[in-house]
């Protein structure tokens, strides 16, 4: 019994599996691409990124070539990136790998608390809506998600450092010289992108109407006409397979807004990092953020999928 | 106190409202009725009738305002007899003009926590219900042997897992569903309509309700296994002998099945009597809608002669525009010269017009 | 002796699903015979009734017959030419000729559309009219399907169903069709409403020499409206013939349990020789399941009571559709 | 308790019934908002295109460096040069008027064809199209946006453009899932039957009557995405660059000053930000609202 429910799981992970390889393909190509199009020939300067020493570069110009074919050139690319070689900065000359890996952790756990604070405030909301309706306070609550959505969210830092500087007196910046980690200077940035990510009154939205098709499907009825509880029945459809594809479908937002509250707070995450590649025009570093964000995306929708697979026994037959 | 009938529904009213018309729908519109114990009492009437508006009624499960406004559902299953919509005047202010309901004023929240308390018993051990498409009746997510354990666990003296799952199987068999251990752990999507349907027979039957309220149990089935459900609930029928409200447009499973029909129109009760009365017995002392609605069914005479139907001319009524007089005036064809003002202008009582049997029809009475 | 305006000779039609995915790669298919070789024809001003249960493949045949979908094999002749092959363009302007009745009551008309201009764009489809004309064939038509003038500026969802069904006859109508396929143009209806509407086409096909393949899973109108009738079990026909003849001597054990089940469930006391043809009937009826030979054994009790003779799962000996005689043709090794 | 009151007198015709009336009040006050709104910006995008300010925007007065709102003739202030900020408001309308316009066209056009594709002929097409979603989900937007950027100059238009290409799947999405409902409701097969050319089918039936409104919230959407985007960059310093003012180099340049409790620099821009994009967010809402009536029965 229990390993039969295994052996959908894990089909779907492969599945998804193959879905992503071929997404993160298809998302080196788009970059590939941008960059081959891009004035000034970016990425020859990427591949020689790639190449460590002088004479290797050397070679590697001669190897490759201005007159090499474009599928070679990205064949090489994708090749080096595959065996975990982003290539090295041309800002600071370190290896974009190593310095991904630190990054990436970092905006990580950003994006991860920012969904927490975006579901403990969106989901009570959505929740009391649909079940409510419309009563007193739902005008309040609407138009607080209304404001929250098209709030600028730098501008929602800005405030916030405002008054913990003056009211407390505390300078919540992540400064590149704070040794250790404190938990305001962690809770603030991920407090601020959860509320101003702009994506609240949507994910209000999406979950009430979902909350409120399924308390309108039939077996809904069912459990009520037959006195079981209608949370225990509605929760799987109503609840869980839309807060998971939630998740799923706003990560990349919440990536997005964390480009400009690390750089609000001061935050060493992706962002900051993407944004400071762009100004050097630095391209391997702003390539391997886009390969990993989309890596980042695609395991939440990994996850999204797997969720679903487990709580649907439709899906798993599929 | 023991002929008392198990279910009696006084002037029960359910509306919903229409924003953009600004006007009431009066899906049940002062409906009466009495369910005796033991008995089928079978409900037939065409879309919006309110057959099914007023099961939902009974069992507190209208969503949507305003709901139930009036009216007295009185249950009474072990001895005493108990109002389901006691209190509910304290929850809504009726505002009439010209004898009609023209305001509405629900705590409507406040309602439904109040029918909630006093439905937490009934629902599901008390009265049972079945809906029509089975398929989506059935939670798609749980297999369907726990949907029916669960309710064994919540109405029953059986609360231990194990005895309630063998309950259970015990009831699948009974419905006649093949290999029923194995069709425990199925989902309702690996299942045929005709299976789900059983299945929700067997969840409704298992808790040994004191009333069955069964709501277009056949329709979307196919015509095969129409027959075969409806076998099986004369089977059941003769068997438990559960007192049953069956809901159907199907006037061939009505007279199969029940021992007194109510017809109903435009979200009233036009007719109520014993079924060898109503769907059988000659057209002189019917309710016209009931004989012109037998009458456009097509039968062995039609397809033998080659005739054309008896249609009843124009529509269903709309029952957001009910007349003042009577709600089929408009479409009946046994209107005589002396009873034409009446029916125009006066909407007709259900009075008994022959022992046991009432219409609502000012040709039986002036 | 009537023309013959249609003609389907062994018509296949089947789904493929595909698994997934990756799928493609693998050649993996799921193929659904949903219309697997049928053969009849209609003649000028006859109504032809299809019944069957759902999923059986009928509303298939209607959409094929009319090109809506394309045939895996077999041909279609209407008015003796084949259309088998027919472009998209020499397709529309056949569909002068031929018209389909939806069973979805809202499938005919734009929500957004109101009903004078539903029935002026299906005037003007075909033939370049001038207003006044428009006007005029609008009058007739709503005479026709007997439908209010006041209706006209009605959106459709200010009608009733009944009325949703009288606008979809007259757009079906208003381009002069002489084949219309009626895909359960009342299983959407009230009772009363459901005889109106029979009516409606009976008296239309007298007026206008319409010929009707009709429909329907409701046995008792298909046999009042159809002057033959095609039995459909799982992509095939299992029998045709004059409706009198299907409804009251059967000749194949799924007709004869089709019709029996209506009368299972108006009699009272249903009778232990009634239900022992129907043993066995719970077997699940769809296109997944493997049979070889005869398709209707699974859930056959002749095929029972016959002691389950090897002829009828023989995957080399199907049985096929022979005439027993006035036309009547059943497919099966042991008529009743 | 809530009231429900029936109108006195004959029912049965509806049709004297103003829409209003029908409707939600919230809808109403929410459509009137974003109506507001886009005609607040709608003129202050020609006030500013042919310079009817009443500051010059890039008018350098140290003298009146940082002056709070209220100071005489400048009803916001001025900013940490002495530009008054209210003409600098107006525009600033100017770095995503236009652009903004672009972005929605992109993604309007792009996404009714690809959802007609997806819809009206689906098997490979759709596909194609489901990978193509995937793709362009599997980027933040502002990543891809730096990527571009960086590869080719920071300019307003480029940017659009992505964010244009980047909402061509949702649009295209929408657009499939209403022709996939009108199928299952065999809408199109009835209307092929009848014997209509696709292009009609297509142009009038499903994008015309049954798409409009659906295009017409996704534009004001797309609006207020495009607004969300460009001040988001202009305030990353990719967008519109000083001196040119943008509500995002606005905010930015306020931004130091902020600290300092001078919050009006910034705060002007932010709350226009605020207000505009809420007022297209409010439009697009309310009349999904009213147009494809989700409230009420």
């Amino acid at each position: 019994m229990r390993l039969s429910g295994l052996r959908p799981i894990a089909l779907v992970l492969t599945r998804e599996v193959m879905i992503t390889v071929l997404l993160l393909l298809g998302v080196s190509f788009v970059v590939f691409v941008i960059l081959y199009l891009a004035p000034g020939d970016p990425f020859s300067m990427l591949v020689e990124g790639q190449v460590q020493s002088e004479e290797a570069r050397a070679g590697a110009r001669e190897a490759l070539g201005f007159s090499q074919s474009w599928y070679s050139q990205y064949f090489s690319w994708v090749t080096q990136m595959l065996q975990g070689d982003f290539g090295t900065s041309i800002r600071t000359g370190l290896p974009v790998a190593s310095e991904l890996v630190f990054v990436g952790f970092n905006t990580l756990i950003l994006t991860i608390g920012s969904m927490l604070v975006t579901l403990l405030i969106a989901v009570p909301i959505a929740l009391y809506s649909s079940v409510r309706g419309t009563t007193a306070l739902s005008w309040p609550l609407t138009m607080f998600a209304y404001v929250v959505s098209a709030l600028p969210v730098f501008w929602l830092g800005y405030i916030v450092i405002y008054i913990f500087m003056h009211r407390f007196g505390l300078f919540p910046l992540m400064t590149s010289s704070s040794r250790g980690f404190s938990w305001l200077y962690a809770l603030l940035p991920i407090v601020v992108l959860g509320v101003g990510n702009g994506t609240i009154s949507e994910v209000i939205r999406s979950l009430r109407d979902e909350m409120g098709r399924v308390m309108s499907e039939d077996y809904i009825r069912t459990a009520r006409a037959k006195g079981a509880s209608v949370w225990k029945h509605s929760f799987k459809e109503g609840f869980l397979i839309p807060v998971t594809e939630i998740i799923a479908a706003k990560i990349p937002f919440i990536l997005g807004g964390a480009v400009i509250v690390e750089q609000v707070f001061n935050w060493p995450g992706m962002g900051r990092m993407a944004w400071q590649a762009a100004q050097d025009r630095d391209f391997p570093v702003i390539m391997g953020i886009a390969m990993l964000a989309a890596v980042f995306v695609r395991m939440g929708s990994m996850f999204q999928r797997v969720v679903y697979v487990m709580v649907n026994p439709r899906a798993s037959k599929e | 106190m023991k002929n008392a009938p198990l279910l009696k529904i006084e002037d029960l009213r359910t509306y919903f409202y229409s924003r953009s018309k600004q006007a009431f729908i009066r899906s049940v519109d002062g409906v009466n009725l009495e369910i005796r114990r033991g008995e089928t009492l079978g409900v037939v009437g065409e879309s919006g009738s309110g057959k099914s508006i007023t099961a939902l009624s009974v069992l507190g499960l209208i969503s949507g305002g305003p709901g139930v406004i009036a009216g007295k559902i009185l249950f009474g299953s072990n001895g005493e007899q108990k109002d389901l919509l006691d209190g509910l005047e304290g929850y809504v202010k009726i505002g009439r003009e010209q004898n009609r309901i023209m305001q509405v004023s629900k705590d409507v929240l406040g309602w439904e926590r109040r029918s909630d308390e006093v439905m937490r018993t009934i629902r599901g051990g008390e009265i049972a219900m079945i809906f029509q498409n089975p398929k989506a009746s059935l939670n798609p997510f749980t297999p369907v042997g726990k949907q029916i354990t669960e309710a064994i666990r919540l109405h029953t003296k059986i609360t231990d897992a194990q005895e309630a799952a063998e309950r259970a199987i015990y009831w699948l068999k009974r419905v006649k569903i093949d290999s029923p251990a194995l069709r425990f752990d199925n989902y309702p999507f690996g299942l045929s309509g005709g299976m789900c349907q059983r299945a929700m027979i067997a969840m409704a039957l298992a808790c040994e309700p004191a009333l069955l309220i069964a709501d277009e149990p056949t329709t979307g089935l196919d015509a095969t296994i129409q027959s075969k459900i409806v076998d099986l609930l004369a089977e059941l029928k003769s068997e438990l002998g559960t007192t049953t409200m069956l809901i159907s447009h199907d006037i061939s499973v009505i007279s199969r099945l029940s021992d007194s029909v109510v017809v109903m129109y435009g979200g009233t009760v036009v007719e109520y009597g014993p079924v060898r009365d109503i769907l059988t017995a000659s057209i002189s002392s019917k309710h016209p809608y009931t004989s012109a609605l037998l009458a456009s069914i097509p039968g062995e005479e039609h397809v033998r002669d080659k005739v054309a139907l008896q249609a009843i001319e124009g529509d269903v009524l709309d029952t957001i525009n009910i007349p003042a007089g009577c709600r089929f005036y408009a479409r009946c064809n046994r209107v005589t010269p002396k009873i034409r003002e009446n029916c125009e202008r006066r909407e007709p009582d259900l009075r008994e017009i022959a022992p046991g049997h009432r219409a609502r029809c000012w040709l039986y009475f002036d | 002796m009537p023309k013959t305006i249609l003609e389907v000779i062994d018509l296949k039609k089947h789904f493929f699903h595909r698994k997934g995915l990756f799928s493609a790669f693998s050649g993996e298919e799921r193929r659904i015979p949903a219309v697997d070789g049928v053969s009849f024809y209609l003649k000028e001003n006859e109504t032809v009734g299809l019944v069957g249960e759902s999923g059986c493949g009928k509303t298939t045949i209607g959409r094929t017959v009319l090109r809506l979908a394309a045939p895996t094999s077999g041909r279609i002749l209407f008015d003796d030419k084949d259309i088998t092959t027919a472009t998209t363009e020499q397709l529309r302007k056949l569909r002068g000729q031929m018209q389909m009745i939806f069973q979805d009551l809202d499938a005919a008309l734009n929500p957004k559309m109101r009903i004078r201009d539903i029935l002026r764009e299906a005037i003007t489809v075909h033939h370049k009219v001038s207003d006044e004309e428009v006007s005029r064939r609008i009058g007739e038509l709503l005479e026709q399907v007997n439908l209010k003038k006041g209706k006209l500026s009605n959106f459709p969802h200010e009608l009733s169903g009944g009325e949703k069904r009288r606008v979809g006859i007259a757009r079906v109508l208003s381009v002069g069709p002489r084949l219309i396929v009626a895909d359960e143009p009342t299983s959407a209806l009230d009772v009363s409403i459901q005889a109106q509407v029979v009516n409606l086409l009976r008296d239309l096909q007298s007026q206008l020499g319409l010929s009707y393949l009709f429909i329907s899973h409701d046995l008792r109108v298909v046999e009042l409206i159809s002057h033959k009738v095609a039995v459909m079990y799982l992509g095939k026909i299992v029998e045709m013939g004059l409706s009198g003849r299907i409804a009251h001597a059967p000749k194949h054990p799924y007709t004869h349990i089709l019709w029996s089940s209506l009368v299972e469930k108006q009699s009272k006391e249903s009778s232990s020789a009634t239900r022992n043809t129907q043993s066995g009937i719970w077997g699940v009826f769809d296109f997944e399941r493997p049979y070889s030979g005869c398709r209707f054994a699974p859930r056959c009790p002749v095929y029972e009571s016959q002691g389950r003779p090897t002829v009828c799962t023989d995957p080399a000996s199907e049985p096929q559709l022979r005439d027993i005689g006035d036309g009547h043709q059943v497919a099966c090794h042991f008529p009743l | 308790m809530k009231n429900y009151s029936q109108r006195s007198g004959e029912i049965g015709d509806f049709s004297d019934i103003p829409f209003w009336k029908k409707a939600d009040a919230a809808d109403l006050v929410y459509v009137s908002y974003g109506l507001l709104i886009v005609t607040l910006v709608v003129v202050s995008y020609l006030l500013g295109a042919f310079h009817l300010l009443p500051h010059d925007p890039h008018d350098i007065r140290l003298d009146l460096m940082m002056s709070p709102p209220g100071t005489a003739g400048h009803l916001l202030g001025t900013d940490f040069m002495g530009r008054d900020i209210f003409s600098r408001l107006i525009v600033g309308i100017q770095a995503y008027f236009l652009p903004g316009l672009l972005a929605v066209a992109i993604s309007l056009i792009g996404g009714s064809t690809l959802g007609v594709l997806a819809g009206y002929r689906g098997g490979m097409a759709d596909t194609a199209i489901t990978y193509f979603t995937n793709l362009v989900d599997s980027f933040p937007r502002l990543v891809l946006i730096l990527l571009v950027v960086a590869a080719f100059k920071p300019d307003i238009y480029y940017i659009m453009i992505v964010v244009g290409l980047t909402n061509v799947p949702v649009v295209a999405s929408l657009v499939k899932g209403k022709i996939l409902f009108l199928k299952q409701k065999n809408f199109v097969e009835a209307a092929v039957s009848l014997g209509l050319p696709a292009r009609t089918i297509i142009l009038k039936h499903i994008l015309w009557y049954n798409c409009r409104s659906l295009l017409i919230i996704q534009a004001t959407l797309g609006m207020g995405e495009a607004i969300l985007m460009e001040t988001s960059l202009s305030y990353l310093g990719f967008g519109v660059q000083e001196p040119s003012p943008s509500w995002g180099n606005m905010v930015q340049a306020g931004a130091n000053y902020f600290m300092q409790g001078k919050f009006w620099p910034s705060t002007a821009p932010a709350l226009a930000i605020l207000f505009t994009i809420m007022g297209f967010h409010l439009l697009g809402d309310g009349l999904n609202n009213l147009l494809e009536g989700k409230r009420g029965r």
